[in-house]
């Protein structure tokens, strides 16, 4: 056992020791931060019945950044490109809250058509976001294959966005008040050819997975999580969603253009990690079904709004929140006045999530830690900022 | 000296029948030498059909197509630099490769290729080879135990457990094609590999379509514990990289982890070949009785060269798909020179007494080929078990239905 | 098949089986003991295959060196090997124990050497070919109920063992 | 090599019986439980031997007999190793000779 | 050839059905359960149609031999390596084997556990339907079928004996279906334990004919029976047949070991009508049959049959004259008509036992079934008082009741007419003398049964409605899968009999001509016998002209319409709170009948020793208290006793201790015996290799002395 693990487990409100083979007690096992399945560095601290997991403790902070701090030395425009720095595999998403959340400070109406093309590229991240993360839960599980498939899939994304924005990761694509970037030519065709050639992919995955008896058993009744429980830790997106709750940001507040499209809410009941699983494919299929209908209404005229050259927002505070392919993503803006914000506050969907960790392995075996993680659908870019 | 050789072309007894010691030497050397052909082949096999399947190419630098990526691997891991951790055993630490190597290698003694291509016919032949491959979990406890570390012992324990669970569902299933020999006037049955696949002629029929479904149900239970038996996915746990890296093998490396691969394809196409001579068949050809006669004989006998002519042509195929560019000159001109070799082959597996005594090896070359295909497929398509459900399918899916097909089985035989 | 080379695998495999022994008594490690009594039954297995004995020698390395060695394996590593490794090996009686041992091997060959004329030679001969199908022809027929009971014990050891090594049943 | 003359039976003797009292060293003098068991194995092998000996000489009833005692040998492997791991649990040592509760 | 070659099939199909229910019947839906567990059973009886009609050819050409089918050998071996001594001297080998009999009196089983079976599993599948545990229960019922079939095909004692367990097993289980109510377990532990007396005797009569004739196939024992080698009244044979008997008593209820029947009636009404009723316990019936050639070897054995059918045949009847849980009285009735069986059995009438076993098989399942149905509709009330003027409501189940019940009362051309009728003759005219009291008895007990039958039906269908109004509302006729097997049935109990016509009304009496091969040689033995009237009555019934057999005829018939009026006299129009008439008549009878006689009790006091005697305990638990009271009170007392004086000596001793032993002998001595205890130390050490030791030591020396002797 490493010497400052101890320190950590004070936290833990495990009960009485259990007995096991041999007399030998808790076996404390730390798993990361150098570990394929952590999904980066996070490291997890397990107390261990045999193979019977007994609680954790999760230590963050290997990837800290201090983002949130940067931005009090930067002008609103120049800390635009950092938020893409923190869930780097859905930097569009992060880029719109951002966004927004000035705009809202300052007063800014974004016109009708970058808000369409803000929403397709969003949504585009968001299929991307989950291929990414079902190619890796898969692998971790032990499913090699998908990787592969989903990966191919999401390169077709990663093309549009390097048309669209030069960038592939980190896109930088809007800019407060709009985009900078008019689409390209054929960039409607392209996307809704994407589109046609994704669907069959998905029910490929499908194929592969849904029906397969060892994935059920890996996964169906494994980091079952409770509505309740959800609710308590502030838990958002796909995983509150398969625990039952009909929550989306996109309906409950709409932002953007979200308003006007027509799509559904998937939910699960079980809040297992197979229902969790099923409730991200579902979301692929509806955010399809959105970029469809934007590409189809995507009405012409200004793609950015007047911005002033620099930007003074008025004395106050704002809290914007959209719904990444993660969960809630907050922006808490206080502003002085000056050019620069006097904090940025970032609610990031992967670290509330991460609570939930303890919940769900707790009784349940070593290598269900190993799914539950990626069922979390964490990065730890994201985590620790 | 082309007496002796016209001798054993004519001769159709396994040459430990025959007691003859200098061709019992020379089988030994020839399978010694092909399972080793035959791992490094299935290595680039693997490799490229896992590619496929994946939507990838795989290795294609070294050699036309990768075709000498094993060379060049083989080349790399001898070439490395042999790390012994301070803290191991030693002695146990170099003994369990070998031990591995070995269990696997003794196995094909009794390995009938053919009615004559067997090195030697053992009465107890089936027990032999169930016996001397459990030997290698003692290799595999022993190189977990001497690494001494973590993460190797709690492979090797998990991966002993898996294959001691596993052996019993195996035997059972094992024991119910055997108890299917014994279904002739005489009563007995035999236990002997080559008196297994006389039965399924003497039968007319291959056990794994005796008593349909007994006969399948059992080939199916063993395929499954057989895929378990070696460690190989969807129950590679213990070597589960996402939970314990690379289970009972993570401190070795060059040389000594070769030799743990080398016994683990091996151990493969032992138990392969245990499935195909006690239910497919062995080396019998496709409806020996159904499609029976003289030309059909000769129909079945022309598959070999076939075959090699057929990857011939493949080859000159891909000689014309070459880049034109004088950087490929080489490779295009290997590639060629593969394909010549190849069709080489094929003519000559057309000569008449070659032909009739190559047949049986390549019928049952080819059945092992599906299954060593179909563990390429499983490492494809499926999740990892978890351990409580891996050893939940052994003793609570498996053990009672090997068992139940047994009863049925002797049931069966005494009623029909 | 006649086997070849009598003599010289006789001494070999010999030799090795008492080598091996001389070690499983004598070592300070128990995996080690334990690797040298793998290597008695194995020569001993091979000794079997000389007597016309291949089921035997099958069932000595499926059972043996298979399956017993392996929960021998299994124990020593889930008993501490360390300490035991640095304890005295040997108990207070150990001169008495070695004398009164050697005094039986002695008295062993002395009757060996004293009733040599009884032993005749090889009166039966085994068919190798037939050696599976008689034995089970005895241990279903003439044996029957002693084979019975042999299954009888080992579901009672079975039983046993899981009472003795389970802590919550 | 022929010097040493035809194997007989007695040479399988003379080898059982030193298997056998290797295997009695072992359980007079070892302090380690496992060792012990071991060298029990070693006399039951002994034995084994002497049966197929004969068996040669006899006919098969010898190694049916052999088979029984490789049966019981799986048997008291089983039970002793069970009980040596009770033991190990509650004394944590595996010495023969401190297994002495009732002794008074 | 085809069914009769696959005869093993038979018993196999419910076999399969009940392992199918076994491993997967919980994943499977109550529809899947039906098809397969209602298939297997509807197979197996058009697999016994198929064989018994290709055994009429068979036998045909083989001189009516009983035709067998060996499939292997099951105990023992065929080599000679489980031999054992008779009786005699000579060596018989240990053998039973997994073979299949069928002659004409396994066929009539066969035929009518299958069909009769059949009904009751489509009756089941509406009975059951909303019940919890459905595939368990059909699971049972073919492990049932399954056991039933291999006790009544085997071809050996041994064989019958697996299937006689295997019933009992099964109706262990059956009757504590509902395990979670209590009186169920208990009855269900009652039938087993009861039932484990009987299968003792059945053991030890199966050791005592292997040890007598050296195999224990059916036809080994008769052959060697019917040889002649054994003389009548052989006192072996006697207790082989007494202890079967027992056997026989314990499985088919009656005196002394009936109790567990009426018990039985916790189970659900179809096990009832199958198991208790129909088929499981004629098997005891079916057992003395099969060994008919021993039996008439011994003559205190058959008069032992007969006094003990007769007086259960009475003593049961009479208990259901008062019983008021509608299931109950049908249980009492079985009882009773069991015993009338055997009373067939004890006069040598084989056939004519066997011939109302059959008819009894149909009617009385109707008449369970019928009152399964009644319960139905009562939402499961039982109790007749709270009945009455059901007839219209539920009349399918009327009518098919009323017939059962015409049957059992013995009206013509009614089946239980033939049956009861030709065992009262027979029993009449076996012997004479004391005989006739038998056939006195069995006349009474038929007057009692139609009128206690007679009373059933007039308290649940006729008279004022008493049950509750939220009972009355719910009353509805049984679904269609209930009702079909009724009706099917009710046209077996009519026609049944008819197949037994007897000669004196111008049948041929075809029943009895189809046993001839199983019986024939009775005849002889009764000649031996000097049984002169028995043959001469067999004879006169050949001429039937036997002026007197017309008189009994009536007299019984008579007896009937007198039990019918009695019980419409009384109960015709009972309205709540009816009086019965024997209360009013002589409560003490009443209360004794009502308490069935107290045998439960008297049994309670004696053997199982749950109720006491005064302050005396007898029996299981009186022998637990005593030895309780011994250990309190004696040895304890002892103890006691022996700890008083020893305190009192102590006290004197302590002096003797501190001065005398320790200052002198102890501390003295020890001084000695230190030095000396050396060497007894060496012995008892607590080292375990020190014991080993010693054994290698004691080895050398043994050797060492037999070598060198």
């Amino acid at each position: 056992m490493p010497e400052d693990a101890t320190k950590y487990l004070s936290h833990l409100e495990l009960g009485e020791p259990d007995q096991t083979f041999l007399d030998s007690n808790e076996l404390i096992i730390n798993m990361g931060p150098q570990h394929p399945a952590t999904h980066g560095v996070l490291r997890v601290i397990l107390k261990l019945d045999g193979e019977k997991v007994l609680g954790t403790e999760c230590v963050i902070g290997y990837l800290h950044r201090g983002v949130e701090k940067i931005a009090e030395h930067r002008t609103y425009a120049m800390f635009n490109p950092y938020v893409d720095r923190m869930d780097y595999v859905a930097a569009v998403s992060n880029g719109l809250g951002y966004c927004e959340a000035v705009e809202k400070l300052q007063n800014i109406e974004a016109p009708p058509r970058a808000n369409y093309v803000r929403m397709i590229l969003t949504e585009l991240n968001r299929v991307a976001s989950h291929q990414l993360w079902l190619g890796t839960h898969a692998l971790d599980i032990g499913a090699m294959t998908p990787l592969f498939y989903t990966f191919r899939d999401r390169e077709e994304i990663l093309k549009i966005f390097e048309k669209y924005c030069g960038a592939r990761l980190t896109t930088h694509a809007f800019r407060i008040g709009g985009c900078l970037y008019e689409t390209y030519e054929g960039f409607e065709q392209e996307v809704l050819k994407f589109v046609k050639f994704v669907r069959p992919k998905i029910d490929e995955y499908e194929d592969l997975l849904t029906t397969n008896r060892i994935w059920v058993e890996r996964t169906r009744g494994v980091g079952v999580i409770s509505t309740k429980d959800c609710i308590a830790l502030g838990v958002t997106g796909p995983v509150l969603r398969a625990s039952g709750v009909k929550w989306d940001l996109r309906k409950a507040q709409p932002y953007a253009a979200y308003a006007e499209m027509d799509f559904e809410v998937p939910t699960g009941q079980n809040g297992d990690t197979y229902d969790r699983y099923l409730v991200r494919l579902a979301e692929m299929r509806q955010s399809l079904r959105i970029i469809e209908q934007a590409v189809e209404k995507l009405p012409d005229g200004p793609i950015l709004a007047k911005v002033p050259k620099v930007l003074k927002p008025p004395v106050g505070e704002i809290y914007h929140s959209i719904e990444a392919p993660k969960g809630e993503l907050g922006y808490f803006i206080v502003s002085d006045g000056s050019t620069q914000p006097y904090r940025v506050r970032v609610r990031p969907p992967s670290f509330v999530n991460l609570q939930a960790l303890d919940i769900m392995v707790r009784g349940q075996l070593v290598a269900d830690v190993i799914a539950v993680i990626g069922t979390l659908d964490i990065v730890l870019g994201e985590v620790d900022r | 000296m082309p007496d002796f050789l016209t001798a054993y072309l004519q001769s159709n007894v396994t040459p430990g029948e025959a007691g003859s010691a200098f061709w019992a030497l020379i089988y030994v050397l020839i399978v010694f030498a092909g399972i080793s052909v035959a791992v490094m082949a299935m290595n680039w096999l693997e490799r490229k059909a896992l590619a496929h399947f994946q939507i990838r190419l795989g290795p294609m630098r070294v050699g036309p197509h990768g075709l000498l990526q094993p060379i060049a691997d083989a080349i790399k891991l001898l070439t490395k630099e042999d790390i012994v951790p301070s803290a191991a055993d030693k002695f146990v630490f170099w003994l369990a490769p070998l031990i591995i190597l070995c269990a696997s290698f003794t196995t094909y003694i009794v390995v009938p290729f053919g009615r004559a291509h067997a090195i030697t016919d053992l009465n107890i032949g089936i027990l032999f080879m169930l016996g001397v491959s459990s030997l290698s979990v003692l290799g595999v406890v022993m190189a977990g135990w001497a690494s001494n570390s973590h993460y190797p012992l709690l492979g090797a324990l998990r991966s002993s457990a898996q294959m001691v669970s596993y052996e019993i569902a195996m035997g059972l299933a094992v024991v119910s094609a055997v108890l299917m020999t014994s279904l002739n006037p005489s009563g007995t049955g035999t236990l002997s590999m080559i008196g297994i696949v006389q039965a399924q002629e003497a039968q007319q029929t291959w056990f794994v379509f005796k008593f349909f479904p007994l006969g399948f149900i059992a080939l199916g239970v063993f395929a499954i514990a057989m895929v378990a038996e070696t460690n190989r996915a969807p129950f590679d746990l213990p070597e589960a990289e996402s939970e314990l890296t690379a289970g009972f093998h993570t401190e070795y490396s060059g040389l000594r982890w070769s030799l743990f691969m080398l016994g683990e394809y091996a151990a493969m196409i032992a138990v392969s070949s245990i499935a195909v001579t006690l239910w497919l068949g062995g080396w019998l050809r496709p409806f020996p009785h159904w499609l029976a006669g003289q030309s059909w004989d000769l129909v079945f006998s022309l598959f070999p060269g076939l075959l090699f002519l057929g990857l011939a042509a493949i080859a000159f195929v891909g000689v014309g798909r070459m880049p034109k560019h004088p950087y490929f000159k080489i490779q295009t001109a290997g590639l060629a020179g593969f394909g010549a070799v190849l069709g080489l082959i094929g003519v000559v597996l057309f000569i008449p007494p070659v032909r009739d005594r190559v047949q049986d090896i390549f019928w049952f070359i080819a059945k092992v080929a599906v299954f060593m295909y179909l563990y390429i497929w499983y490492r494809a398509t499926f999740p990892r078990y978890r351990f409580d459900q891996l050893m939940k399918v052994g003793w609570k899916v498996l053990l009672p239905v090997a068992l139940g097909v047994l009863l049925l089985t002797a049931v069966a035989g005494i009623l029909f | 098949m006649q086997p070849v080379a009598t003599t010289f695998f006789f001494y070999l495999l010999a030799g090795l089986a008492v080598l091996g022994g001389v070690l499983v008594i004598t070592r300070r490690n128990a995996v080690h003991s334990a690797l040298a009594l793998i290597l008695t039954l194995l020569s001993l297995a091979g000794l079997y295959l000389m007597l016309y004995a291949p089921f035997v020698a099958g069932v000595q390395i499926i059972l043996y060196a298979g399956g017993i060695m392996v929960l021998f394996l299994f124990v020593i590593m889930l008993v501490s090997i360390e300490k035991s490794q640095k304890e005295e090996q040997f108990n207070k009686l150990w001169l008495v124990g070695l004398l009164a041992a050697i005094a039986l091997g002695g008295l062993f060959i002395g009757v060996y050497v004293k009733g040599k004329a009884l032993f005749p030679e090889a009166k039966v001969v085994l068919e190798e070919g037939n050696n599976t199908q008689g034995i089970a022809d005895y241990l279903y027929g003439h044996y029957l109920f002693t084979f019975e009971i042999a299954s009888l014990l080992l579901l009672v050891a079975i039983i046993g063992a899981v009472v003795m090594a389970k802590k919550r049943i | 090599m022929e010097a040493l003359g035809q194997i007989s039976t007695l040479h399988y003797l003379v080898l059982a019986a030193a298997l056998f009292v290797l295997g009695v060293i072992g359980v007079l003098t070892r302090r380690n439980v496992v060792i012990i068991l071991m060298s029990i194995e070693l006399i039951l092998n002994a034995v084994n031997l002497n049966l197929l000996a004969f068996s040669r000489l006899y006919g098969l009833h010898g190694q049916v007999f052999s088979i029984f005692v490789i049966t019981d040998a799986a048997a008291e492997a089983a039970v002793g190793l069970g009980i040596i791991i009770a033991f190990f649990r509650n004394k944590e040592t595996v010495n023969v000779d401190e297994v002495d509760l009732m002794k008074w | 050839m085809f069914f009769l070659d696959h005869i093993w099939l038979i018993p196999l199909f419910p076999a399969f059905g009940a392992a199918v229910m076994f491993f997967f019947g919980r994943k499977l839906q109550k529809q899947t359960v039906s098809i397969v567990c209602v298939g297997m059973v509807a197979l197996s009886f058009l697999w016994a149609c198929g064989a018994v009609w290709q055994y009429q050819g068979w036998a045909e050409a083989n001189h009516h031999q009983p035709f067998q089918k060996v499939m292997f050998t099951w105990l023992g071996t065929d080599t000679g390596h489980m031999n054992y001594t008779t009786h005699d001297g000579t060596l018989a080998p240990f053998q039973a084997d997994a073979g299949f009999l069928l002659d004409p009196l396994s066929a009539i089983w066969l035929l009518f556990v299958t069909g009769v079976g059949l009904l009751i599993h489509i009756y089941s599948t509406g009975y059951m339907a909303h019940e919890g545990g459905y595939y368990r229960f059909f699971g049972y019922l073919n492990l049932f079928m399954f056991s039933m079939l291999t006790l009544i095909m085997g071809n050996n004692y041994a064989l019958m004996f697996v299937g006689w367990e295997g019933v009992g097993l099964c109706s262990y289980l059956l009757i504590g279906f509902y395990f979670h109510r209590p009186a169920a377990s208990a009855a269900a532990n009652k039938a087993f334990i009861v039932n484990r007396i009987g299968d003792a005797g059945f053991l030890l009569g199966m050791f005592t004919i292997a040890w007598y004739f050296g195999s224990l196939r059916y036809v080994d024992v008769n052959l060697l029976a019917r040889s002649g080698h054994f003389n009548i009244g052989d006192p072996i044979i006697t207790a082989a047949t007494l202890l079967l008997f027992v056997g026989a008593c314990g499985k088919s209820a009656q005196l002394p070991l009936y109790v567990w029947l009426p018990d039985a009636m916790e189970g659900p009404t179809p096990v009832s009508a199958l198991i208790h009723a129909a088929t499981m316990v004629t098997a005891g019936v079916y057992m003395v049959a099969r060994s008919n050639a021993l039996f008439v070897l011994a003559p205190t054995s058959m008069k032992t049959v007969a006094i003990v059918g007769a007086l259960t045949a009475i003593f049961a009847a009479s208990i259901g004259l008062v019983q008021n849980d509608i299931k109950r009285v049908l249980a009492y009735s079985t009882v009773s008509q069991l015993g009338y069986m055997f009373l067939a059995l004890g006069v040598g009438a084989f056939a004519a036992g066997v011939f109302h076993v059959f008819t009894h098989a149909f009617f009385k399942a109707l008449l369970f079934l019928g009152a399964g149905s009644v319960i139905h509709a009562m939402s499961g009330e039982q109790d007749m008082r709270n009945m009455g003027h059901l007839a219209k409501k539920i009349p399918t189940t009327y009518r098919t009741i009323l017939i059962a019940t015409l049957a059992i009362a013995g009206i013509p051309p009614f089946a239980g007419f033939f049956s009861k009728d030709e065992i009262l003759w027979q029993t009449w005219s076996s012997e004479g003398g004391a005989y006739r009291i038998l056939w006195l008895v069995g006349f009474i007990t038929a007057l009692m049964t139609a009128f206690y039958m007679f009373r059933l039906v007039f308290l649940t269908f006729y008279g004022k409605p008493r049950m509750d109004h939220e009972v009355e509302h719910h009353i509805h006729e049984s679904p269609k899968s209930m009702t079909v097997p009724l009706v099917v049935l009710a046209v077996c109990a009519v026609c049944a009999g008819w197949l037994g016509w007897p000669h004196s009304l111008g049948g041929s009496n075809r029943f009895e001509h189809y046993l001839d091969p199983v019986f024939a040689r009775e005849a002889q033995v009764f000649q031996e016998e000097g049984k002169e009237a028995q043959l001469v009555a067999g004879e006169k019934e050949e001429k039937h002209t036997n002026p007197l057999e017309y008189g009994l005829m009536f007299l019984s018939v008579a007896a009937a319409g007198v039990g019918f009026g009695l019980a419409r006299r009384y109960y015709a129009a009972a309205d709540k709170g009816y009086a019965e008439p024997i209360e009013q008549a002589a409560p003490p009878v009443y209360r004794t009948l009502q308490n069935k006689y107290y045998v439960d009790e008297a049994y309670d006091y004696v053997f199982t020793g749950r109720r006491k005697i005064g302050d005396v305990r007898l029996g299981a638990m009186g022998l637990g208290e005593a030895s309780s009271w011994v250990d309190a009170k004696v040895i304890d007392g002892t103890v006691n006793g022996a700890g008083r004086i020893t305190r009192l000596s102590g006290k004197i001793s302590s002096w003797w201790d501190k001065w005398i032993i320790d200052g002198l002998l102890v501390n003295g001595l020890a001084l000695i015996t230190h030095p000396l205890s050396w060497f007894a130390r060496l012995l008892q050490w607590g080292l375990v290799q020190w014991y080993a030791l010693v054994m290698v030591v004691g080895l050398v020396g043994f050797v060492a002395y037999y070598a060198w002797r």
